[in-house]
């Protein structure tokens, strides 16, 4: 039956269209690494340097002394994922069950006539180990998709790894084709016409085959409705002995399915029903066509990343020791994009993890860094609002380097952020520090009051009077700030003692966008020295985060106009 | 070691001069000083250590022998602190302070009269204690050298040109010249302490030099504002008299001063070298006396902590020091409510010229201490047996008229600590 | 000297009507004893009086104040903050007194606004959480510094003279006519004779003694009032007691800082004109009934003027109207002297319209007032006065000769430097105080400790300064400003007050000088 | 003597040595290191949200509370931010219920009276100079050393309670210990400029230059730092100078008798 579902015209092309796609996307992304430009100096590379650069790492990887060290932390980091098991062994047990089932399955079942039957001389697909094997490795595929969806929730908590819509329809995919695989073969195994059509291949006739029903009814679960009752003993025997010379060469007892035959007994009360209605037919579509789909599918979903990873995985271990050059560097940043699954394991560990859930922002989390680090290298024009939750989470990492340390597929993440916040940079949108400075404080306070009237004070410090009352006009605060005192030509504009003056005079938007305030190097100098126990420094910080927050939006209203 | 495991012999409060001195002294007599007050107020020091050059206040006389001064007020005022210090305590006290500042890396001229240290306003100041970078001003005044003075452009506080007008009249071969501090270009305002660290690293202190050098012409003497180094004075001090071969010296200049500064870091090394135990941030917010023990709450920011002390000394200082404090109706002295000596009503305060000739009546009133140093009330009744007081607190006496505030903080500084180590001997304390 | 109308007294009225008579042509002297607003025009609140304050007990003054307010705000307004003002009563004010309030208001063309609790409270957080009423009128505040000055700038361009610290000692009479006046120089002494068709005693308060020298006696009652300024600014608006108008009942909003007033004292003598620690206790316990934070707050400063109230014969100054008076002297028989005094700052224009108005009249002068029309032009030396200028021009234009040299209000060398010059060019010896006039120096926390050094150093650095000049405006200034300090010293400012003397006294030992 | 350390973000990532120094020193002189599950101290959000800094201070604070142990970091900005988040919670009582909120709901108490300590100051006050000196085998004899000691510990030090932040001795006595002679050098108080160097990279390194010069103008052979970034600071800029540059546990590990490898070095 399977020969006339692929001689099938109509079959032969899905396939060959669903390849076709398949390899289109698989070449797509594969280019898309020397082309995806992120990070400043990304305009600086060609893409021929690029090429070459992929090319001469592949060649130094396979000839260099590191060699077999490669192969090692491929085994190790790719084959029995060493990184993730140190992080959760469920999610372990989960990813291997759900790979090494769906690679199981595909050598030994789907490709069985390219692979299987090479492989293994007695390929069988209906005969053991090869018919438990199936069985077990569907389920185990089955059981690697619940264990790497559930519980998710409480891991994570609010805070949750990004994902796509098109990674769960290929994640449902895969349950349809191993589903309807187990129920096909339930299927063909109560199925009087398939037996019918099995005896007619092998020409059986009609004597014989009394028997042999009696026996496949009992021994196979096929659902003859026509036997009832007990056979005939004699009859019995006599199947038996056709069984032994006919099928058993081909046809393991199906308890072996142990999945399948308890499905196969429970349908047969409908079987001639499902019979007639040709459901096998839609079960075997179903199946095939959700395969030709996955295939044409998998080079736009994460489980790209099995092609992806491994090529990060090498690309880590060849270039550890020395750094990459320039070119290389960008196309690692490219091949990220394809590598990072989104598990989420980095954000785990995130340092900044608890202010991300503290300010509601995902955007400190790496997993959704990666996602933003692609979307500002690509577009011309951001979004003000969205910019500035990027640039949170872009200017408040930490630059810990925990994961790069802890992402399964071995990405240098450090250096994608590094190359994100130069982006976010170059698109206008650079650290407070840098942006602030980019007017005088007079027209920051313009700018500001033309908007607002009155400026709010900065926090509970500059808003406190009593602060400023007991300041006596001294300067010891700037007679001690190694800033003014190092700024030689390009002095600061406004000394401490004049941004803490402002405050007293209540002319806190002349203060907001001082460089001052963002070239202080919160010494605490001033502060441990005031006479009148004055907090400088720390009033220098609240400058800092209303200069961010208040400044901010000003900013980004003036340059939308 | 921390300060509330250990009953300690004596607490000081307040790091002015007076709370400064009262621990080295306490400390170098053998007792364990707990110290607290952030030291701050020293930053308006000029460096100069008054004893006494103004008496009587109200004629304006100025005197060149401060142990006369002295002598003349214990018949005018008794009841000055100066004058219950006395002449020979105070020279002791000064001359050991001044040598632990020298130790400290400030040293002081020896010195047995009352210098004239020609100051930034073009004034002339009558003082006791001159740090050897500040001499060769009075000695250049003396003996009317021909002398340089620089000017800084930049340097708002300090203008050469203000004290060679000023003084020129009285000393002829006065003249300045304006410079431009290294690196100093595009700057607009320049602060003395920043000039002084630079000149602690040998490129800016030979450009200096080298700017200076062609100035100096038929000049004996060199002055610049106080900015000859900040923990490093002697040395750069020293630099500059070598390169230039003629004397340099310092000019006392507004707040914040450089000298300050000096005074500020030294009196915390010599402390520290002393053996007095700090808490420099904490503000002691309440004491409780029973029969031996004083229990002090302190607190900074990881909230209150007691200790407790067999004897306290008080150096709060004054308005500025928060050691006393006025509302509008009268003067309190904030900590332990002490009685407080003062005028009747705020219409006697302050007279209504700045500078009346006699002074203003507020700033006699302080505390009243018994020959032991200790606070009495109204009636001369000791508060607590060895809770002590110094410095310019005290009532009776008028520091910024007399030009006697470090000789005060100093001198009873003494006196109460020598006083205090008498008792300890008698309860046998240490 | 020889002019067409000699003005006596550079106050908020002399000055407008230097410029209202030079404006028609009309040339013209104006001398000051001291220095402009040196009187009752340099010592009040600054407030614009929408006319609600007087809305209750005087009508007339009321609506006069709306006219004339607007017609300042429109042609004056860069000496005007259009503040708003509120009108707040709290618990135990009259409630009878508070209904009436908004009648009289719509009365008198008055717009206003009840404005609930909580709003107030959230726009105005330093209102005592016991108020029970609270009304929005268009109150605003004024630069009475800036007004006359740039009604001096205005009126010297147009060719009138100004002689400032020039004191007139005596006239000399024929028949009905003053023939010539005596004007002292009060800083050299010498005396110099100014002919003038017509004379205008718009002295202020001294309007009395002025005419004396005529042989002419006013009815005058000298009213004092003394008001305090904050460290800080308190409040956004003007904030009234809403009540019969009576002590310490207006918190005014100057730029940086807040002005609460006043008191009302009966005085004799003008040569004593201080705050007196009595009056300076009653407002801060008064005031503190509307705005708690004035019982606790850090003051700066004291000042008090004097109110001329002209035509009354005894009793509570503040029960004599506040309008003007305009006396021609016709009856002593005089034909070319004039007094004009009383009236409020607010009503300055009309003032010298109605007083130019009657000696352009007996000179013949036909042309028509246009003080309604033409627009006050911005001037540079009145710029500097308006707290919180200083440091905004500072920061655009700084460069390496303009350093800061007062850091309380930021004033900077050049405008130090300039206004010196600009008086020098006038041919006058300026002291500081006379920059202090013209800027805000030696306003801020410090009152001049640190600035005044400062300033003696700049000048001396640029060569304006010789001799002992420094030290010796340095002395007068510490002296001048402590003037305004001795009534408030207590808690900080006695602090800052003690450093200025450990500083000025016990480190140069100025005083011995 | 156990703490739970706290090594902050830029140890592990840009100085492993100090880490390595640090354990390896504390290993010797029997003081036992806990690792948890800490994340970044809050010091770099600071800056821009003062709140969330807290939260993040807070979060490793109560770690170690739900644990039983004091903190002990090598970072002195760590150490700073994690003292400011103790003060700022007794500060504002409205932040501090939220922050406690949030706790709550991540299942951590509430981290009142957390005991935070520098390295330094263990070593010094816990550990003890007697102590030290008396496990030193290799002393640094006739080394002269400048002892850098970073802001963020010193001062404010109403918050940090580190030493007298005017004339402070720790530092100069830890030098001691080890045998070397501490040089007092004029700069040893002042900021390293680190805190600048991504905003105002110029002014960074000025104020690390002038640092550099008067260690080597005061005859300095060696500087010594006890924090990441101040090292940071001067690493590049010290070897270019000529002046070398060592961690405090590298110095004093070295003293102890323990192999450089093991030190980092």
């Amino acid at each position: 039956m399977e020969d006339t579902v692929f001689n099938g015209g109509f079959f032969t092309t899905a396939l060959w269209i669903a390849l076709g796609v398949c390899c289109l996307g698989l070449l797509w992304r594969l280019v898309s690494w020397l082309i995806i430009k992120i990070g400043p100096d990304a305009k600086e590379v060609s893409f021929l340097q690029r090429l070459g650069a992929a090319i001469i790492g592949g060649i130094k990887a396979i000839f260099s002394k590191r060699l077999p060290g490669i192969i090692g932390g491929f085994v190790l980091d790719s084959l029995l994922q060493r990184r993730l098991f140190k992080v959760s062994k469920k999610r372990w047990l989960g990813h291997m069950l759900l790979f090494y089932g769906c690679l199981v399955l595909i050598v030994m079942h789907a490709l069985h006539v390219l692979l299987a039957d090479k492989l293994f001389s007695d390929y069988q697909a209906t005969l053991n180990p090869f018919l438990l094997l199936r069985n077990v490795f569907g389920v185990a595929t089955l059981v690697g998709v619940v264990l790497m969806t559930s519980g998710r929730k409480k891991d994570w908590g609010k805070v949750r790894p990004a994902r796509l819509p098109i990674d769960a329809l290929f994640g449902i995919l895969v349950v349809v084709i191993v589903v309807t695989g187990f129920l096909l073969e339930a299927q063909k195994m109560s199925s009087p016409k398939a037996f019918n059509r099995m005896a007619e291949e092998y020409g059986i006739d009609e004597d014989e085959i009394k028997g042999l029903r009696w026996v496949w009814k009992l021994d196979y679960g096929v659902a003859f409705p026509d036997l009832k009752g007990e056979p005939d003993p004699d009859l019995l025997e006599e199947g038996r002995g056709y069984n032994e010379d006919y099928c058993v060469g081909c046809h393991s007892k199906p308890q072996h399915a142990f999945v399948s035959y308890p499905v196969a007994k429970a349908a047969g009360l409908i079987a001639t029903s499902t019979d007639a209605a040709n459901v096998d037919k839609g079960l075997l579509y179903i199946h095939i066509f959700a395969c030709f789909f996955a295939i044409a599918l998998l080079p736009f979903t994460r489980v790209f990343h099995v092609v992806a990873d491994p090529i990060s995985l090498v690309v880590r271990g060849a270039a550890s020791s020395a750094p990459l050059s320039k070119a290389g560097r960008v196309n690692r940043r490219a091949l990220a994009m394809d590598a990072c699954i989104r598990c989420g394991l980095c954000d785990f560990d995130c340092s900044v993890g608890p202010i991300a859930k503290w300010m509601n922002n995902q955007e400190l989390l790496p997993s959704r860094k990666v996602q933003a680090t692609r979307l500002v290298a690509s577009r011309s024009e951001i979004k003000a609002g969205q910019a500035e939750r990027l640039a949170v989470g872009a200017h408040l990492c930490t630059d810990c380097g925990r994961c790069t340390d802890r992402c399964p597929v071995g990405l240098d993440l450090a250096d994608l952020w590094d190359a994100g916040r130069g982006d976010l940079s170059s698109k206008g949108f650079p650290a407070p520090a840098v942006w602030v400075k980019e007017e005088p404080a007079i027209a920051w306070a313009e700018a500001l009051g033309a908007e607002l009237g009155r400026v709010p004070p900065a926090g509970p410090l500059t808003a406190d009077r009593n602060q400023f009352s007991a300041c006596v006009q001294c300067q010891t605060c700037t007679n001690v700030c190694p800033v003014v005192a190092n700024s030689g030509e390009d002095r600061v504009d406004l000394a401490p003692q004049q941004v803490m003056n402002l405050l007293r005079l209540g002319m806190n938007d002349l203060a907001l966008g001082s460089k001052m305030v963002w070239d202080c190097a919160t010494c605490y100098q001033c502060q441990e020295n005031c006479p009148e126990g004055i907090r400088v420094t720390d009033i220098m910080l609240e400058l800092r985060g209303a200069a961010w927050r208040q400044l901010g939006p000003v900013r980004d209203r003036r340059r939308s106009i | 070691m921390n300060s509330q495991d250990q009953l300690w012999d004596v607490a000081v409060v307040g790091a002015g001069i007076a709370g400064m001195s009262a621990a080295i002294f306490a400390a170098s007599k053998g007792l364990s000083v707990l110290h607290i007050g952030n030291g701050s107020g020293l930053v308006f020091g000029s460096g100069l250590l008054d004893v006494l050059a103004v008496h009587p206040v109200k004629d304006s006389t100025v005197h060149e022998d401060p142990w006369h001064g002295i002598e003349l007020l214990r018949k005018d005022e008794p009841s000055n602190p100066l004058a219950l210090v006395g002449p020979k305590a105070m020279e002791v006290a000064v001359n050991q302070i001044m040598e632990a500042l020298g130790k400290a890396g400030m040293p002081y001229e020896p010195s047995t009269t009352n210098h004239f240290v020609p100051t930034s306003m073009g004034t002339l100041k009558g003082t006791f204690g001159v740090p050897t970078t500040m001499t060769s001003g009075a000695k250049a005044f003396e003996n009317k050298w021909p002398t340089l003075l620089i000017e800084i452009r930049g340097l708002r506080e300090f203008s050469a040109a203000q004290m060679v007008h000023t003084m020129g009249d009285k000393w002829p071969g006065l003249r300045f010249e304006k410079i431009e501090f290294p690196d100093s270009k595009g700057v607009f305002e320049l602060y003395a302490t920043h000039l002084a660290t630079a000149l602690e690293t040998n490129k800016t202190r030979q450009a200096v030099i080298d700017i200076v050098r062609p100035l100096i012409g038929d000049a004996k003497a060199v002055g610049f504002p106080a900015i000859l180094g900040l923990s490093e004075s002697t040395a750069v001090h020293k630099a500059f008299e070598d390169a230039l071969g003629v004397p340099v010296f310092e000019i006392p200049t507004m707040p914040t001063s450089v000298p300050g500064l000096r005074l500020k870091h030294s009196f915390e090394v010599a402390a520290a070298a002393a053996g007095v135990f700090r808490r420099v941030q904490s503000v002691v917010t309440g004491v409780k006396f029973d029969n031996d023990i004083a229990t002090l709450t302190l607190q900074d920011a990881t909230g209150n902590q007691e200790v407790q002390a067999k004897a306290v000394i008080l150096a709060t200082g004054r308005f500025m020091g928060r050691g006393l404090f006025a509302d509008r109706e009268k003067v309190r002295e904030p900590l332990l409510d002490l009685f407080v000596e003062q005028p009747e009503s705020r219409e006697n305060w302050h007279s209504r010229d700045f500078f009346a000739k006699s002074g203003h009546a507020i700033n006699r009133c302080g505390l009243l201490v018994d020959s032991k140093w200790r606070p009495t009330d109204a009636f001369g009744a000791v508060v607590w047996p060895r809770l002590y007081a110094v410095g310019s607190i005290l009532a009776r006496q008028d520091w910024m008229r007399q030009k006697s505030g470090s000789g005060l903080a100093i001198g009873t500084a003494w006196a109460a600590v020598s006083a205090m180590s008498d008792d300890f001997g008698s309860i046998g304390g240490v | 000297m020889e002019t067409q109308v000699l003005i006596i007294g550079g106050g908020a009225t002399g000055t407008s009507i230097m410029r209202d008579l030079a404006l028609r042509g009309v040339d013209c002297i104006l001398v000051e004893q001291d220095d402009l607003n040196a009187g009752a025009s340099g010592r009040n609140h600054g407030l614009l009086h929408s006319g609600a304050r007087y809305v209750s007990n005087d009508h007339d003054a009321a609506v006069e104040c709306r006219i004339e307010g607007d017609i300042l705000k429109r042609l004056a307004g860069q000496t005007i903050q259009a503040t708003g003002g509120y009108f707040v009563a709290v618990q135990g004010d009259d409630e009878n007194f508070i209904a009436d309030f908004p009648g009289h208001c719509d009365r008198a063309g008055i717009s206003w606004k009840k404005i609930d609790l909580n709003e107030a409270f959230a726009n105005e957080p330093a209102i005592s959480r016991k108020a029970i009423a609270v009304y929005e009128v268009p109150d605003a505040s004024i630069d009475p510094f800036r007004l006359s000055l740039e009604s001096v700038a205005h009126a010297k361009a147009l060719g009138c003279r100004l002689l400032r610290r020039s004191q007139v000692v005596a006239f000399k009479r024929e028949g009905n006519r003053i023939t010539s006046t005596t004007v002292r120089d009060r800083v050299t002494g010498e005396e110099r004779e100014i002919v003038a068709d017509q004379i205008i005693n718009a002295a202020g308060a001294w309007a009395k003694i002025v005419a004396g020298l005529a042989n002419i006696h006013i009815d005058m009652l000298y009213s004092k009032g003394t008001l305090l300024i904050t460290h800080n600014r308190l409040a956004h608006r003007a904030i009234n007691r809403l009540r019969k108008p009576s002590n310490a009942d207006i918190l005014m909003p100057g730029g940086t800082v807040s002005i609460i007033g006043t008191t009302s004292v009966k005085i004799d003598n003008l040569d004593d004109v201080y705050p007196s620690i009595a009056e300076v206790d009653q407002i801060v316990e008064e005031s503190s009934a509307m705005v708690p934070d004035l019982a606790t707050v850090r003051y700066i400063r004291a000042y008090a003027g004097v109110r001329p109230l002209v035509g009354a014969s005894g009793g509570d100054g503040r029960s004599v109207s506040r309008g003007f008076a305009l006396l021609g002297h016709e009856e002593s028989g005089l034909q070319n002297f004039a007094t004009i005094t009383g009236g409020k700052l607010t009503t300055c224009r009309l003032m010298a319209e109605k007083a130019a108005d009657l000696v352009c009249e007996r000179l013949g002068v036909t042309t028509p007032c246009v003080t309604t029309s033409v627009p006050l032009p911005s001037a540079y030396e009145g710029r500097w006065t308006e707290p919180g200028h200083a440091p905004k021009a500072w920061m655009r234009s700084a460069n390496e000769d303009d350093p800061l040299i007062c850091e309380c209000e930021m004033v900077s060398g050049a405008v130090i430097r300039n206004l010196y010059n600009q008086l020098v060019k006038a041919g006058d010896n300026p002291t500081f105080t006379d920059i202090g006039l013209r800027s805000r120096v030696g306003k801020g926390a410090c009152q001049g400790a640190f600035c005044a050094v400062r300033a003696a150093a700049h000048l001396y650095q640029h060569g304006a300064f010789q001799g002992r000049k420094g030290l010796d405006q340095i002395v007068d200034f510490f002296d001048e400003r402590w003037g305004g300090q001795h009534g408030v010293l207590w808690g900080e400012q006695l602090a800052q007050a003690e450093l200025m003397e450990a500083l000025h006294c016990g480190l140069f030992g100025e005083e011995l000088k | 003597m156990n703490y739970a350390i706290f090594l902050g973000c830029k140890i592990p990532a840009m100085v492993p040595a100090y880490e390595d120094s640090t354990r390896a020193v504390l290993g010797k002189l029997k003081v036992g290191l806990q690792d948890l599950p800490f994340t970044c101290c809050g010091y770099p959000t600071r800056s821009l949200d003062l709140d969330a800094s807290v939260v993040a201070a807070a979060h490793n604070l109560a770690l170690a509370k739900q644990a039983g142990l004091a903190i002990l970091t090598p970072c002195k900005c760590c150490f700073g931010q994690l003292r400011h988040a103790q003060r700022f919670l007794e500060e504002y009582p409205e932040l501090a219920e939220r922050v406690s909120a949030f706790l709550q709901h991540e299942g951590l108490p509430f981290p009142n009276g957390v005991k935070v300590d520098h390295l330094l100051t263990v070593l010094s006050k816990e550990v003890g100079l007697e102590n030290i000196r008396s496990h030193v085998t290799a002393p640094r004899t006739g080394l002269k050393v400048a002892a850098h000691y970073g802001c963020h510990a010193l001062r404010p030090s109403a918050v940090t309670g580190f030493d007298n932040p005017m004339a402070p001795t720790i530092f100069e006595d830890l030098v001691a210990v080890t045998g070397a002679t501490p040089v007092i050098w004029p700069r040893r108080i002042d900021c390293c400029g680190e805190p600048v160097s991504a905003s105002n990279p110029d002014l960074s390194e000025r104020i690390a230059r002038g640092k550099i010069t008067s260690a080597l103008e005061s005859g300095s052979e060696l500087l010594v730092t006890a924090c990441p970034y101040c090292h940071m600071r001067f690493e590049e800029l010290a070897k270019d100078m000529g002046l070398p540059l060592m961690l405090y546990p590298q110095l004093l590990g070295q003293a102890l008798g323990i192999p450089d490898k093991a030190l980092g070095l």
